[in-house]
């Protein structure tokens, strides 16, 4: 089966992004497809590589991009909610003349018409969120 | 076809759970999960409309969330049956939708 | 998308008041962007959600950006069904005179105005719950 | 010397409002901001609650927020004053500690 | 701050249950730093605070980090009044059995152990938060 | 009189930092002095200088800064918090070997000693959340 995966709120504040990463990787481990995770209002906060959290803790921007390499996971962060948050790419920093981005390996940015396509191609949308 | 609700919220919080059992239908199933879970433990004032649920809903708790929180087995509402990551994932391929009340 | 077997029904949760979170208004954008997809689309307005479409709101005071006049709006995106329920309405004390009226234009009998706001009950929007593809949650 | 509680959710989503209300003392000042707001609006069920209150507490919510949601004038509770961010400093000056009911 | 005179009262205001968000162990970890300024410090647990102190707490198959274990630690870090409420815990079927054992060593006592949780009815708790200085929200 | 202000949660998500802001800039214009404003929690996300929210918003970050410099405000995001969420200054890019850093113009970055200092030194403190 196809799932995709929507993801409301930011890594560790609450646990929605936690919980949606270990949904993911047991879908995936059963043998099924993930079309898609998006993440969108404070969700895109699980995208930039700046985090540190405390050594004896888990790190779920490192968690989310070793899986995206290991299934070949799109990850894809909300443009638009993004923007309110401050993260960037590459190519939205030169856009948005920002001097720097801080998005994290194996996540990109996109509309969210990604999020309606997921909608349209997965058998399941499943979201996660405050 | 049925539909899998989810609820991850407190029910002594928040009128997310409340407003799932009101838009439930017969057939469906409800899986507690993150602060969620902690509707399932007995002896809550919450446990009542959980239980009444039972009657015509298959009520979840996610394990893990239920062990975060120090809700051991004996301590799970009769009747809540409780399911891993891999558990949740089959009920949400098992429904025809999943609806979270966030 | 252009094949009518291929529409899926997107189904927006909205259970939240606006202003003190977002919510609301990002989910808003959803459903204009998705509006372009041409899938059946159904709002619902769910315990505190039906405070989105209250009548006369003014954030000026607040600093925040003021965003009601996008569901006025909806009616020119083909988004037409607003679900309102009943039960969430009374005890908040509200009525269907305390929203905004939000309208759309019929093309079927030349353009009438017809209101997009349908008035259900939670049994009757359990129903259409479990009449839908995609739940989106906000 | 008396306490100011600020509340911030929905009465009608949380659990906040309640809460707030069993542990004010008499003489202690409430002031609704943000969703808070919402439970100053006069019919909805929560009022009866807020009413009581007034016996005992000065009850205060914040204009800007109360306009922000459709709320106007004539549609306060009684006997609820409506301040803004000037008159919310003023309460917190007033008072001898600022507790809100996150 | 050494002075008797200048310490203020310092009190904790826990609602959350741990785990479904970060509040408990980001107030905990205020509490640990604020224990250096050598204030007066109370702590409370309300409403779905109460879970904080639940006993058998097991996050591993969350992939989050348990924190229980600090709450046992506070009585190192001279932090000895735990405020739980009565109502709170009955409303959520529990007793005070069902939280971890939390005790200090009263060094006046030659060094007995004591419990660190008091049991408070709310009318009482209203009145200690009337006596607080600052009152931290979480 | 002398307050601080405390702020638990990000921009634009929650209503927090608006109200807050409101407060503060109220508190100041009638003659009240500001201790200091703390981020906490997401709180911390108010300080990334790389928001770019949409034209006809408010920019809150710029809010702040602009209130910082008006009024000699002294703006902390706490540094534990800010390593969860990937808030970074030069100082913790280099010393957490990070490739760049976000934080905004007039934040800086430290110890919760610092909360807990403006809860003895201020006469009030005030705490917008969640």
């Amino acid at each position: 089966m196809r799932f995709a995966i929507q993801i409301n709120e930011g890594p560790y504040t609450h646990q929605a992004s936690d919980t949606a990463y270990q949904f993911t990787k047991a879908a995936l481990e059963k043998g099924h497809e993930i079309f898609r995770v998006f993440f969108y209002h404070d969700g895109v906060n699980n995208g930039t590589r700046y985090t540190v959290p405390p050594q004896d803790d888990r790190n779920l921007q490192k968690l989310w991009s070793e899986l995206a390499e290991k299934y070949k996971l799109d990850l894809v962060v909300c443009i638009a909610a993004a923007q309110r948050r401050g993260i960037l790419d590459a190519n939205e920093a030169k856009r948005q003349g920002k001097d720097g981005d801080n998005i994290a390996p194996g996540f990109r940015i996109s509309g969210l018409g990604q999020l309606i396509e997921a909608g349209i191609q997965a058998d399941r949308l499943i979201v996660f969120g405050d | 076809m049925s539909t899998l609700h989810t609820v991850n919220k407190s029910a002594y919080e928040r009128n997310a759970l409340k407003s799932c059992l009101d838009h439930a239908l017969p057939g469906d199933a409800i899986l507690l999960i993150e602060d969620g879970v902690l509707a399932a433990r007995k002896g809550g004032s919450i446990a009542p409309a959980l239980t009444a649920a039972k009657a015509s809903c298959k009520i979840y708790a996610l394990g893990p969330d239920l062990a975060a929180r120090g809700i051991v087995a004996g301590q799970v509402l009769e009747g809540i049956e409780t399911v891993d990551y891999a558990g949740f994932v089959d009920l949400a391929a098992g429904a025809s939708r999943v609806c979270a009340w966030l | 998308m252009s094949d009518e077997q291929a529409k899926k029904k997107f189904f927006y949760l909205n259970r939240k008041a606006p202003y003190g979170t977002i919510y609301a208004l990002e989910s808003l954008e959803v459903v204009l962007i998705g509006a372009a997809f041409e899938q059946d689309v159904s709002l619902a307005f769910v315990d505190d959600g039906v405070f989105q479409l209250m009548d006369n709101q003014d954030a000026a005071g607040t600093g925040m950006k003021g965003f009601s006049k996008i569901y006025r709006a909806l009616g020119d995106y083909e988004v037409r069904k607003l679900y309102v329920e009943k039960e969430s309405l009374e005890t908040r004390g509200l009525s269907i005179e305390d929203l905004m009226p939000i309208t759309y234009e019929d093309e079927n009998e030349d353009y009438a105005e017809k209101p997009s706001i349908i008035l259900v009950g939670k049994s009757e929007l359990a129903k259409i719950i479990a009449d839908q593809d995609v739940v989106m949650s906000f």
